[in-house]
């Protein structure tokens, strides 16, 4: 084993209380499913308890000093979310309860299009038009989308998957059309790890006149992300992924498009004026933000941006490419074991999915998880693409800033380990 | 390790060589199932005479305790009245939501007591119902069928 | 001062760490804000970062330990919540990020029958239909239901106020008719404290066939609420008015109803089978719970629940009522004071909403701010009730289990104050 | 008490006896703005003669601060040009913005310098600011109209 000069200090781990827990039979515990949800540091839940021992209030609604003091965290912490995915103008970042309701808000707020005057008719979507996603798509990034067209008689199509784990290209300019009013792609997969052309795709669809909404769920947790750069409209991620709490999320739009939208969820706090026979809505952000929202969770998804922000968002993608370079040669050893996504590196993130002859995903969990090693097993909320690779399901180890080549070694011998509990090799 | 409290030795006999699996005619009901976490799933189909099991033919895709659970399910079942069936299927459930505290009765049981250690993985408990839901679904159609 | 008997003990403000802080110049702070949001006691607190330390993992997806011991914190949490609320089947709890999202997943999923199929046709709204709400709704129970009327072309009616702040139900044999498709009520006004006579209402209601939807963002903390008894189909409420985080409310919904209804917002751990072409969906709740919940929220709300069990619902209400009759008695004897609200303590919360001659609620407020006393001011998002009473805005004082009769006292005296600093006495 | 910082004597005085209240004609451009948090509204009316405000009219309900801020923004833009008034309108904007920070001009602000206790309040900041906004916006659309 050797200590590659990218990696980050051991010792990170100490900042994360969870991780010095022990497991079944005393078992200190291996966590590599971080692509599910991310553990916390002590920075994190100390951000959160300080601002419910000393500010919490109920902000933009009171004129009170708790009051003020709380909507000045809430804001700042706004402000900080903003400015980690390079955002310069705040009113941009809209606070929701996970990616999965990001997308929902951008998916809903086109269909209400149908019903809110001419003002929105540039989101009207209907029979005839189309819209784009891939077959790599997380649930979140599918099932809206299904449901778009079901409400409003558009056409759902997708990109392939080649058998190397990357987005098959060579349709796109059919696929990519005048119809197209919306494409919808993850910048990261949650299963084969492949980074995703982004610019490439966005620059074809924009020429066409199409949204473009990124689902940036697994990336903006684990690369450098720049909302400047990636040419997309909207952007959808989760706290619970990237250090923070549970119950956030955020949904970046460009403010143009996002003060033209119709509202989605609605109640107080994002009107102007209500009566009884009709109502008018803020401008964004609060447009978007019906009801007291997840306060002490923004100030807390706030301290986890800055505490990657320390580390440096650099740093830790170099961290996790150098695991997951090694962690693909400890695999690519063992016989038996195929894996699902790229076999190298390059343009592709600290998620290994694969599959071992004659043991099942969940007997191999099963096995790794009497070991003291947390994986993931199943389809991970990306069903179509299991069926794309005829696996039924995978075994998914996910890395984050925390883990360590040794972590990458049980793995591989907790693979080996299953295969002779169940009599393969 | 305390993986061969789960994986007790008649759970792997019966994950390698199943028993009446296979999908066979004649059959008045068939359904499908799935666990929706995991993508296993099970397609099954039942033949009844009268209120005798006469048969239960089963394709399935899945791990070792779901696979095998099908399995014995299938050697309980087949040949019993419905009722006496059920009965036994209610047993299975009881001691699957049991998380290990209840001395499952072998002579009811038979190698299904072998579950007893998944019942204390709450996650593994869906794998071990997997085929019996599928069966009492499929048993209670071929009844609504037959009246 | 009298010490009433039906009191809780004054000690208990020790259990919650802001309210031991001091605001403006060093003054003890004295919080009659908890309309908008309660604090939290250290349990809460204690049991959410237990979660995050020992326990956390995305729950319903993994097969390791932790994800095991979080889906257990999550369900048993929900179990918890729902026996504190009289629900018998724990599937009928459905967790959502507050109140509002609770009440917009009924009206969305309303609208959606349009497009799902002929199971879900006991669902369908449309022209000639009429959704009936009351002039003293929350925004968050009331702009739902005018957007779901502007998707569906459905009408929007409701009941008026009386001059004593009670729902005018002199209407009500027209109001509730065959045309009826729901009726949205509050439990509790957030404004006047006024108590529905939801039963009754509720009786008339499913006579008609019309769905109830019950606002009980103001009850659940501070009465006992047992949804058996009350007759309704669907309660709504928030997880931070009741001592609990931020980030979390609840839907109860009949089962049967639930199990019929279509989804609102769709994405990972709320489907069946997912296929590129379509997809089908989990029973309750998992249907209407897509993407990682807010699960270590669901575990402090937990927490807020057995700390309301423990000093008993019954000595919650008995406290508050105690508050309010003297309060109110207080109140009136302020010259240039007028309340908005039945001016007894029958039938009615400990909410304290008034205008006081010649001094607008803002700069009341900031003078009550200045004496380290939070209450909130201006509409408390219920726009048209205040337009009903001739009040641009209005002075809330509402309570909660930590306050004491010398809160009120205070209340009173910053009153005074205010008018001699403003001149108008 | 710091209540006196924020509520000096030049607020409460124009608050009790507002200058150029009520609405007039001529006008080129009328507006209705509201606080959404609070629900104070003011309605207002721009008249310009070439490039300079003739008159400003309104008709507001709200409180002290928002009240005094539109007569003292009213006293400040009347007889101004529209350059000169923006300039000043600038001015206050930043002044309300700077947290008490800032020094403020009173060649430029006159009473308006009063308002410097009210920027330490940023829940009172957009009372101060509602009578400004309102006036900005029907000026622009006076403009507009002209032109
Ligand atoms: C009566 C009432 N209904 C609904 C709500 C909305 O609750 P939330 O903002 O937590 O969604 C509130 C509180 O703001 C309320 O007082
Ligand atoms: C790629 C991707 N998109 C979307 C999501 C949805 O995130 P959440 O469940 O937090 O809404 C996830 C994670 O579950 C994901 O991995």
């Amino acid at each position: 084993m050797v200590a590659l000069p990218a990696l980050l200090p051991e010792e990170l781990k100490k900042d994360f209380p969870i991780l010095s827990r022990t497991v079944r039979g005393g078992r200190p515990l291996i966590y590599l499913d971080s692509g599910a949800t991310s553990q916390k540091p002590r920075q994190v839940l100390d951000a959160e308890r300080e601002f419910y021992e000393q500010r919490n209030a109920a902000v933009h609604r009171g004129a009170h000093l708790l009051a003020e003091e709380a909507t000045e965290a809430f804001e700042g912490a706004r402000a900080t979310i903003a400015h980690f995915i390079g955002a310069t103008d705040v009113r941009e970042v809209v606070f929701t309860k996970n990616a999965t309701e990001s997308i929902n808000l951008v998916a809903y707020s086109l269909s209400n299009a149908a019903t809110s005057g001419s003002s929105a008719s540039r989101f009207l979507v209907g029979p005839g038009d189309e819209i784009l996603v891939t077959e790599m798509e997380h649930h979140a990034n599918l099932v809206p989308w299904q449901q778009l067209c079901q409400r409003t008689g558009a056409t759902l199509r997708w990109f392939g998957v080649t058998d190397e784990g990357r987005l098959d290209l060579s349709q796109i300019d059919e696929l990519i059309n005048e119809r197209t009013k919306l494409v919808a792609m993850t910048h990261q997969s949650n299963v084969l790890g492949t980074v995703l052309p982004v610019q490439e795709i966005a620059a074809k669809a924009r020429a066409a006149g199409a949204l473009i909404v990124l689902d940036a769920a697994q990336s903006v947790p684990h690369i450098p992300v720049d909302v400047a750069d990636l040419g997309v409209d909207f952007l959808a991620f989760s706290g619970h992924k990237m250090l923070g709490p549970s119950g956030i999320g955020v949904l970046w739009g460009r403010y143009d498009l996002l003060a033209a939208m119709p509202p989605f969820i609605t109640g107080g706090s994002m009107i102007e004026v209500v009566r009884m026979e009709a109502t008018t809505f803020m401008p964004p952000p609060q447009r978007f933000e019906a009801g007291v929202p997840m306060t002490a969770q923004a100030v807390g998804l706030a301290a986890a941006c800055d505490y990657l922000t320390e580390l440096g968002m650099d740093r830790v993608a170099a961290h996790e490419h150098a695991l997951t370079e090694y962690g693909l040669a400890k695999l690519a050893e063992i016989p038996g074991l195929r894996l699902i996504g790229p076999s190298t590196a390059e343009s592709r993130g600290g998620t290994l999915a694969f599959v071992v002859d004659g043991v099942h995903s969940h007997d191999l969990g099963q096995v790794l998880d009497e070991l003291g090693i947390a994986v993931r097993v199943g389809h991970h909320c990306a069903w179509p693409l299991h069926r794309r690779f005829q696996a039924q399901a995978t075994t998914r180890a996910s890395l984050y800033l925390y883990n360590t080549l040794p972590d990458l070694d049980a793995l591989a011998d907790g693979v080996r380990e299953a295969q002779k509990f169940f009599g393969t090799v | 390790m305390q993986l061969e409290s789960m994986y007790q030795e008649i759970i792997l006999d019966h994950y390698r060589r199943p028993h009446h699996k296979g999908l066979r005619e004649p059959y008045e009901a068939e359904v499908h199932h799935v666990n929706p976490t995991c993508g296993d799933e099970v397609t099954l189909r039942v033949h009844l005479v009268g209120d005798v099991i006469e048969d239960v033919s089963y394709e399935s895709l899945g791990c070792s305790i779901s696979q095998a659970s099908a399995s014995v399910m299938s050697d309980l079942v087949i040949g019993k009245s419905v009722k006496d069936a059920m009965t036994i299927g209610d047993e299975f459930l009881a001691l699957m939501q049991s998380r290990g505290s209840v001395e499952p009765d072998e002579d009811v049981l038979e190698d299904a007591v072998a579950f007893v250690g998944v019942s204390k993985y709450p996650a593994r408990i869906k794998c071990a119902l997997l085929g019996w839901m599928a069966w009492k679904d499929a048993t209670s159609r071929a009844l609504e069928t037959a009246s």
